[in-house]
C-alpha cells in the first residue's frame, strides 16, 4: 500500500462543471455491481437459507467462539506491537538520515508485495524450533511456531506496512515549529513527544493500527502454517471457515464469514467516522 | 535580563548564513532584527533561542544577564518564542496551549493546577481572549491565534521574548493593531524582546533599537531615528525607505546629468547621489543651485502626504517625491505638468568606503 | 535545527532498534526464501524453475496479471474521477463499497464467486447449460483476481485527486477543451505517478494471490495452476527446494515491485525538490 | 503511464490469452481429479496407461491431473470442474458426488473391491531407535508422548487416524464407552500440532522436529522415510489398525459431456492390472493382485485391519456422530 493511500483528502468537490459524469458513473456502477455486489449475493443467499436460530447456533459454537478469542486476541497484540514498531520505523524514516535509509524504506512494503503463502511457509521455517530464529528463541523459553505468538507474528508481518505508511506522511508534513514550540516551552523529549507529536499523529496511528487489525482478522495464508491449529488454543476464525468448506457446509462457512465481514466493515466505518471528526476539529469547522 | 552575543556565527554546510557577530541588548529593550530574506536575521534569532547551534569556531558566547547560555539546551534557556505561523498545538484548546509550558514543568516546580488555571486566565485576559479559552486554534482568526501564541510564550515568565516575524502572516490592519498592542505589553511587563521582521516600517515603529542585517552581517545598530537620518552605509539607506538616484559627473562643483545640473561640494569625477522622496521639493522655477526639469507622471494623494512620480530624459528610473497636501494644492499638480525638482538633502556612499558612515549634505535652497 | 529526539544517543538508539527489528522481521524471511531455494545448489534450483509445470504456472500467472491491470486501471480511474469530481447521493457508500475486497477474507472471496458462477450457482447453472465454463478455468481465476485487486488503483488516486481539487480541469473547461482531452492533457499528467504506483500494487497482488484463486482454480497442473498454487503443491509433494524455488520467483517479483516503487518515489521527491 | 507502454501491455495481454487457452489438439484429454499426495503416483502411472491405450486402440490420449485436498477436489467437481474420473483417499468424497448425481449411485459395485483398486492403513513414523518405545496405539496415550497428525476436521488422513485409535480402544475396552472416551481424550490431548493437511503434519514432524510420532497412511510414512533418510526414522505398523480404502469412480455426467466414457472406464480398470498394481505397491500402497501381493509381502507386515463400518457404522453416520459440528470429536476436544 502506498504512502498516501489512507490519507483523508479534504478537497472540495465542485458542481458538475466537468464532463464525464455519466461515463465514470456508468463504469463504476457496472463494475461495483458485477464484480463486488453480485458475488456477495451468493454469500447472502446462503445466509438466507438459515433461520436466525441456526445462524446463532453456528456463530456461537464454542469452538468458533474460542477462535474469535484467539483471532481477536492475536490480532490485537499484533496491532499493538505494530503500532509501536510502525511508529518507530516511521519516525526513524522521517526524522533521521542514515546510510541504508532508502533500503529500509523500500523494505517496508515487502509484506504487501510478498504473497501471503510465501510469507507463511517462510515464517514457519524461520521460527520453528530448528529454524534460524527458533533456535535462538527456544532456549529463552519463547516458543513462537505453533503457539498464538506465532499467529500474532504472522499477523504483524502481513500488516506492518499499514501503520508505517499511514503515519509516515503525517509525520513528514508536521511542521518543525511544533517541535520547537514544545522545546521553547521547556518540554523534555519524552513530554514533547507524548503531548505534542503523538496527539498530532494519533488519527493516522489509530487508522493504520485499525487497518492492520482488520487485515489480521481475515488473514489465512500466512498464519495457517505457523498456527499449530490446536482446538480452542490456536485455531483462527479463518480456519473455522475453511473447515466448514471442507465439510461442504457452505451455509456454515458463509455464516462465520459474515461475522468477520461485518466486524471488519463496522470497524472500517468506525475508523472513518472517528477520523473525520478528529480532522474536522484540527482543521476548522466552527462550533 | 540583558542579552550579550559575542562572535556568534553560523554555517549551513558550506554556506555562511551568519558571519560572527557581536550584539548587546539592554534589559527591557525592544529590539528589531531587520533585513531582507537570507540576511541571517532569523538564524540569529534562532541561535539566541537555542533552536540552532552556533558554529564552534570562533568560540562565540551567548549571555543572558550573567548567565552563559551558549551550551544550554533550548528548553533550559527560559525564553519565550513566538513563531511566524503561530505554531499552536492544534489538538489542544486555547487554554491548554497557554498552559502547556506550565504543565510540562518538572513536578517539583510545577504550580498547582489552581494556580495554573488562574495564571492562564490572567494571560488570556491580557491578550483579550478569555472568552475563547475552550476553543481550538482552528476556530480562531490569524490575529487571535498569534495572541494565543504570545500568551503561551509569556506563560513561563521568560527572561527574554523572541519573536520570529510575528505579524508577517497577518493582513495590514490586524498587523498594525497587534504592533501597537505588543508595544504596550512590552512597556507594561518590561521584558527584553527581540523580534525579526523584513518590514522596515514595522521595525522603525516598534523598536527601541534596530539591528539592520544583510548577507549574514550586521550593517548597523541604532535607534530608528539615527538609523533613518544617519544610515551607516548605502545598504541601510536603501533598505530603510524609498530612494531616488542621481548619477552624473562633477566638474568645478557642479554635477551634470543630461540637462540637469546641481551644485555640489565635491571633487571632480563621476558621482552617484541618493535622495529620500521627502528630500525632494517641487517648484515652478529652477533654483540657483539646481536646475532639474521633471514631468509629473503619477500622483497618489492618499495618506498624510502626496506621493508624486517624476520622470525626465536625464533620469534612468523615475523619482518619487512626497509633498504636503498644502504644496500639492498650491502647485496645482496634475499629470503632465512640468516642474523643477529641488533637492534639500542628498546622501553619498562612495563605493570603496561601503561600510563607512555616510556623508550627508544639506543644501540650502 | 533542534527537534524532539535529536540527541545523538536517542538517534543512535532508535535507528539501531529500527534497523535491527526490520532486519529480523522483514529482511530475514526474504533471505530465508532464497537460502532455501538454493539449498541444493543452482542446478536443482534451475531444474525446478524450468520444469514444464512451473513454466506453465509462470505463464498463467503473468497472463492473469497482465489482464487484471487494464481492468483495474479503467475502473480505478473512473471511480476516482467520479467520487472526487462530482457530488451525488450515494458517493460515500460507493467509496465504502470498494473497501469490501479489503474486508473480505480471500478464501471467502473465492467462495462467493464459486457460489454464484459454480455449477450449482444461479448464474453458473445457466452458464453450464450453455456450455460456458468460467470457474476452474482461467476466466474464473481472472475474475477473483480482479475482485481482490480492484481497490488498489482507486485507493491510490482518490486521496491525490481530492487533494489536487479540480481547478485545473475547470480551467481547461473554460478554455473549451473536450472531456477526453481534459483527462489526457490535464488530469493524467498530475496523477500518472500515483496511477503507476497503483498498477504496481495491483500487479504485486495479482501475481501473489493464493486464497481466492485456490478456491476457483481447480488446480489442473499445467492448465489452471498459478505460481502460488504450484508452489503450495510442490510443498505438499515434499519438494521443499522446488516450492522455495517458486517462492523465490514470487519474492523476486516482490523485490522488483519494491524497487519500481522506490524509484518512483525518489523520482517524485526529486521533482518536488526542483519545483 | 506512457500510452505506448499501455498499448504494448494490451498487445502482450492479447498474445497471452492466445497462449493460455489450451491448444485444441485433436487428441482426447482425460482429467483425473485426485488427492494431493498422489501426484508422483499418477505421474508414474499415466504414461504407462497412455502406452497401454495406444497399443490397444491405436489412439493417442492425454491425461491431465488435478490435485488438492480430497474434499476441496470433490467440491470443485460439484461446482463444475469437468473431471472425468476421481481417484480419492476418502469414500465420503466420492459419495458426495454420487449424492449429487454426478457419479453412479452404485459406484462401489461397478469395480472390484468396493471400487478401491488399492488400500492402505494407518501407521506410525517414529524417530531413530524409537526412543519412546511406541509399538501400538496404547503407547500413544502415555504421559509425555507428543503426537503429530493432521486435523480430522480438515483432512481425511486425520479422520482415519482418529477412527483407527477409536477402533483400537473400542476393541481394547470391549466397547466400554466411558473408557474409550477417556482414551480418546488423552490421545487428542497428546497431539502437539494439528496441521490442516498431511503434508503440513509431515513438515512439522520432520522439518520442524516436533513430536515423537507422526501418524499417517502406511504408504505415506514409508515414502517419507525413503525421502528423508531411512536411518533417521522407523516405520511402525501397529497390530490393529484401520482399512483405508482409496476409492475411484467415473464422473459420468462429465465423461459423457467430454465423450470420454470408454476412456474413463478403461483408465480405472487399468489400475487393477498387474502392471499398475506393481507400481502401486512400489509406492507402498497395499494391493489386491495376488502375484503382486506375494512379491511385496515383506514390505507389508500382517496386521488386523478394522473397517470403518466395524468401528462406527457407515461413513455418513461416522461423519455425523464423530466429525460434524458438535460431534464426538468436538466434545472430546472440549476443554
Amino acid at each position: 500500500m502506498s504512502t498516501r493511500s489512507f490519507a483523508i483528502g479534504l478537497g472540495s468537490t465542485p458542481k458538475r462543471v466537468l464532463p464525464g459524469f455519466g461515463l465514470s458513473l456508468g463504469i463504476s456502477l457496472t463494475f461495483v455491481s458485477l464484480m463486488l455486489l453480485l458475488p456477495m449475493t451468493g454469500l447472502f443467499g446462503q445466509l438466507a437459507g438459515l433461520s436466525l436460530a441456526e445462524y446463532w447456533t453456528i456463530i456461537t459454537n464454542d469452538r468458533v467462539v474460542a477462535s474469535y478469542v484467539v483471532t481477536i486476541g492475536a490480532a490485537a497484540v499484533a496491532a499493538i506491537v505494530n503500532a509501536a514498531f510502525g511508529l518507530l520505523l516511521a519516525w526513524v524514516l522521517v526524522r533521521y538520515e542514515f546510510p541504508g535509509k532508502r533500503l529500509l524504506d523500500a523494505l517496508m512494503d515487502l509484506p504487501f508485495a510478498l504473497p501471503t503463502a510465501v510469507a507463511g511457509i517462510t515464517l514457519a521455517t524461520l521460527y520453528a524450533s530448528n529454524g534460524w530464529m527458533g533456535r535462538l528463541l527456544e532456549p529463552l523459553g519463547l516458543q513462537v511456531a505453533y503457539t498464538w505468538v506465532g499467529i500474532a507474528l504472522a499477523m504483524a508481518f502481513t500488516s506492518i506496512p499499514f501503520v508505517v505508511r499511514t503515519v509516515q506522511p503525517v509525520l513528514e508534513d508536521m511542521p518543525h515549529e511544533m517541535d520547537e514550540a514544545a522545546l521553547t516551552l521547556g518540554a523534555s523529549d519524552i513530554t514533547g513527544f507524548r503531548r505534542v507529536i503523538l496527539p498530532h499523529l494519533w488519527p493516522a496511528l489509530v487508522t493504520g493500527t485499525g487497518l492492520a487489525f482488520v487485515r489480521s482478522l481475515g488473514e489465512f495464508g500466512a498464519i495457517i502454517f505457523i498456527a499449530g491449529n490446536m482446538p480452542y488454543e490456536t485455531e483462527i476464525t479463518a480456519l473455522m471457515i475453511f473447515v466448514r468448506l471442507q465439510e461442504y457446509d457452505y451455509a456454515g462457512a458463509s455464516a462465520i464469514a459474515s461475522v468477520v465481514l461485518f466486524a471488519s466493515l463496522a470497524l472500517l466505518l468506525v475508523i472513518n467516522i472517528w477520523q473525520g471528526r478528529f480532522i474536522k476539529r484540527l482543521h476548522g469547522g466552527h462550533g | 535580563m540583558s542579552i550579550r552575543l559575542h562572535a556568534i556565527g553560523k554555517h549551513f554546510g558550506k554556506t555562511q548564513a551568519l558571519e560572527p557577530v557581536d550584539l548587546d541588548i539592554a534589559e527591557g529593550e525592544l529590539v528589531g532584527l531587520l533585513g531582507p530574506s537570507g540576511s541571517g536575521k532569523t538564524t540569529l534569532l534562532r541561535i539566541i533561542a537555542g533552536l540552532e547551534t552556533a558554529d564552534r569556531e570562533p568560540g562565540g558566547r551567548i549571555l543572558f544577564g550573567e548567565r552563559d547560555v551558549t551550551h544550554l539546551h533550548v528548553r533550559d534557556r527560559r525564553i519565550g518564542f513566538v513563531f511566524q505561523h503561530y505554531a499552536l498545538f492544534r489538538h489542544m484548546t486555547v487554554f491548554d496551549n497557554v498552559a502547556f509550558g506550565l504543565t510540562v514543568m518538572p513536578r517539583k516546580q510545577r504550580p498547582s493546577s489552581g494556580e495554573i488555571r488562574s495564571r492562564v486566565h490572567r494571560l488570556l485576559e491580557m491578550v483579550k481572549l478569555e472568552h475563547m479559552a475552550q476553543r481550538y486554534p482552528a476556530q480562531l482568526s490569524g490575529g487571535q491565534q498569534q495572541r494565543v501564541s504570545l500568551a503561551r510564550a509569556l506563560a513561563l515568565r521568560p527572561d527574554v521574548l523572541l519573536l520570529d516575524e510575528p505579524f508577517g502572516a497577518l493582513d495590514a490592519k490586524v498587523r498594525q493593531e497587534l504592533r501597537r498592542w505588543l508595544r504596550h505589553l512590552h512597556d507594561e511587563l518590561n521584558f527584553t524582546s527581540l523580534f525579526v521582521t523584513h518590514d522596515q516600517e514595522e521595525a522603525l515603529e516598534l523598536s527601541d533599537r534596530v539591528v539592520v542585517m544583510s548577507d549574514g552581517r550586521i550593517e548597523q545598530i541604532d535607534t530608528p531615528d539615527v538609523l533613518y537620518r544617519r544610515p551607516a552605509n548605502r545598504f541601510v539607506f536603501e533598505f530603510l525607505g524609498d530612494v531616488n538616484h542621481l548619477e552624473g559627473s562633477v566638474r568645478n562643483g557642479v554635477l551634470t546629468c543630461g540637462d540637469a545640473r546641481l551644485a555640489v561640494d565635491l571633487a571632480d569625477g563621476p558621482e552617484e547621489l541618493l535622495l529620500r522622496p521627502h528630500e525632494v521639493e517641487l517648484a515652478e522655477k529652477p533654483a540657483a543651485h539646481a536646475h532639474m526639469p521633471v514631468t509629473v507622471t503619477a500622483i497618489s494623494p492618499v495618506g498624510a502626504e502626496v506621493r508624486v512620480e517624476l520622470a525626465a530624459d536625464w533620469l534612468g528610473e523615475p523619482w518619487l517625491a512626497t509633498i504636503r497636501h498644502a504644496d500639492y494644492e498650491r502647485l496645482a499638480l496634475a499629470r503632465g505638468v512640468r516642474l523643477y525638482a529641488l533637492p534639500r538633502h542628498w546622501h553619498r556612499f562612495p563605493a570603496e568606503r561601503d561600510h563607512q558612515p555616510s556623508k550627508t549634505v544639506a543644501t540650502t535652497s | 535545527m533542534q527537534r524532539i529526539g535529536d540527541a545523538p544517543a536517542v538517534r543512535r538508539l532508535l535507528i539501531t532498534a529500527a534497523v535491527l527489528l526490520a532486519a529480523l522481521f522483514l529482511l530475514l524471511p526474504l533471505v530465508a526464501i532464497f537460502a532455501q531455494a538454493f539449498a541444493r545448489g543452482v542446478d536443482v534450483f534451475w531444474a525446478n524453475i524450468t520444469n514444464t509445470y512451473t513454466l506453465a504456472a509462470i505463464q498463467l500467472t503473468l497472463v492473469i496479471a497482465v489482464l487484471t491491470i487494464p481492468v483495474c486501471l479503467v475502473f480505478g480511474v473512473a471511480l476516482a474521477w467520479l467520487v472526487t469530481r462530482f457530488r451525488f447521493p450515494g458517493r460515500r457508500i460507493l467509496q465504502t463499497l470498494i473497501d469490501i475486497p479489503f474486508a473480505v477474507s480471500p478464501v471467502v472471496a473465492g467462495l462467493v464467486y464459486l457460489l454464484l458462477y459454480g455449477r450449482t450457482g444461479w448464474l453458473g447453472s445457466w452458464l453450464d447449460g450453455h456450455d460456458i465454463q468460467l470457474m476452474f478455468a482461467w476466466p474464473g481465476i481472472l475474475m477473483v483476481t480482479i475482485f481482490v485487486t480492484c481497490p488498489f488503483v482507486a485507493r491510490e488516486l482518490i486521496p491525490l485527486m481530492q487533494a489536487q481539487g479540480s481547478r485545473e480541469e475547470e480551467a481547461a473547461v473554460t478554455l473549451g477543451a473536450p472531456g477526453w482531452t481534459i483527462f489526457r492533457r490535464v488530469t493524467l499528467p498530475n496523477i500518472r505517478w500515483a496511477l503507476l504506483y497503483g498498477v504496481i500494487l495491483t500487479n504485486a497482488r495479482a501475481v501473489g494471490e493464493f486464497g481466492a484463486v485456490s478456491v476457483v482454480s481447480g488446480a489442473i497442473r499445467g492448465q489452471t495452476n498459478t505460481l502460488p498454487l504450484h508452489l503450495e503443491q510442490l510443498y505438499q509433494d515434499y519438494n521443499t527446494v522446488g516450492a522455495f524455488a517458486s517462492a523465490s520467483l514470487l519474492a523476486l517479483i516482490a523485490l522488483l515491485t519494491l524497487v519500481a516503487k522506490a524509484s518512483l518515489e525518489w523520482r517524485a521527491a526529486r521533482r518536488e525538490d526542483h519545483a | 503511464m506512457r500510452l505506448t507502454s499501455l498499448r504494448r501491455t494490451l498487445l502482450a495481454a492479447a498474445l497471452g490469452i492466445g497462449l493460455a487457452t489450451p491448444a485444441l489438439a485433436a487428441e482426447r484429454e482425460l482429467l483425473n481429479s485426485s488427492y494431493d499426495i498422489a501426484r508422483e503416483l499418477f505421474s508414474a502411472i499415466n504414461p504407462e496407461f497412455i502406452t497401454h491405450w495406444q497399443a490397444e486402440n491405436g489412439e493417442e490420449v492425454e491425461i491431465q491431473q488435478s490435485h488438492g485436498g480430497s474434499s476441496a477436489q470433490a467440491r470443485a467437481i460439484l461446482q463444475g470442474l469437468r473431471a472425468d474420473v476421481v481417484t480419492y483417499n476418502q469414500v465420503t468424497d466420492v459419495q458426495v458426488l454420487a449424492d449429487a448425481g454426478l457419479v453412479a449411485e452404485d459406484w462401489q459395485q461397478q469395480l472390484p473391491n468396493n471400487a478401491s483398486p488399492y488400500y492402505s492403513t494407518t501407521a506410525f513414523l517414529v524417530r531413530k531407535d524409537n526412543p519412546k518405545g511406541i509399538e501400538s496405539w496404547d503407547d500413544l496415550v502415555e504421559e509425555g508422548v507428543q503426537i503429530v497428525f493432521p486435523n480430522p476436521k480438515t483432512s481425511g488422513n486425520g479422520r482415519y487416524t482418529y477412527l483407527a485409535a477409536w477402533g483400537f480402544a473400542d476393541q481394547e475396552y470391549g466397547g466400554d464407552e466411558e473408557r474409550v472416551h477417556d482414551f480418546m481424550r488423552t490421545f487428542l490431548r497428546n497431539v502437539a500440532v494439528f496441521d490442516t493437511g498431511g503434508r503440513g503434519a509431515t513438515t512439522s514432524f520432520i522439518e520442524r522436529g516436533i513430536g515423537d510420532v507422526l501418524i499417517s497412511f502406511e504408504s505415506e510414512v514409508n515414502n517419507i522415510r525413503q525421502e528423508y533418510g531411512s536411518d533417521d526414522y522407523e516405520v511402525i505398523v501397529p497390530p490393529v489398525s484401520i482399512l483405508a480404502e482409496f476409492p475411484v469412480a467415473v464422473v459420468e455426467s462429465n465423461a459423457e459431456r467430454n465423450g470420454n466414457q470408454d476412456l474413463a472406464q478403461a483408465y480405472l480398470e487399468y489400475l487393477y492390472s498387474e502392471e499398475a498394481q506393481r507400481m502401486l505397491a512400489g509406492f507402498n500402497y497395499r494391493v489386491h493382485h495376488e502375484a503382486v501381493v506375494e512379491e511385496f509381502a515383506e514390505n507389508f507386515p500382517a496386521t488386523e485391519l478394522l473397517t470403518v463400518e466395524e468401528i462406527g457404522g457407515s461413513w455418513d453416520e461416522v461423519m455425523d456422530t464423530h466429525f460434524g459440528s458438535g460431534g464426538l470429536l468436538d466434545q472430546l476436544q472440549r476443554r
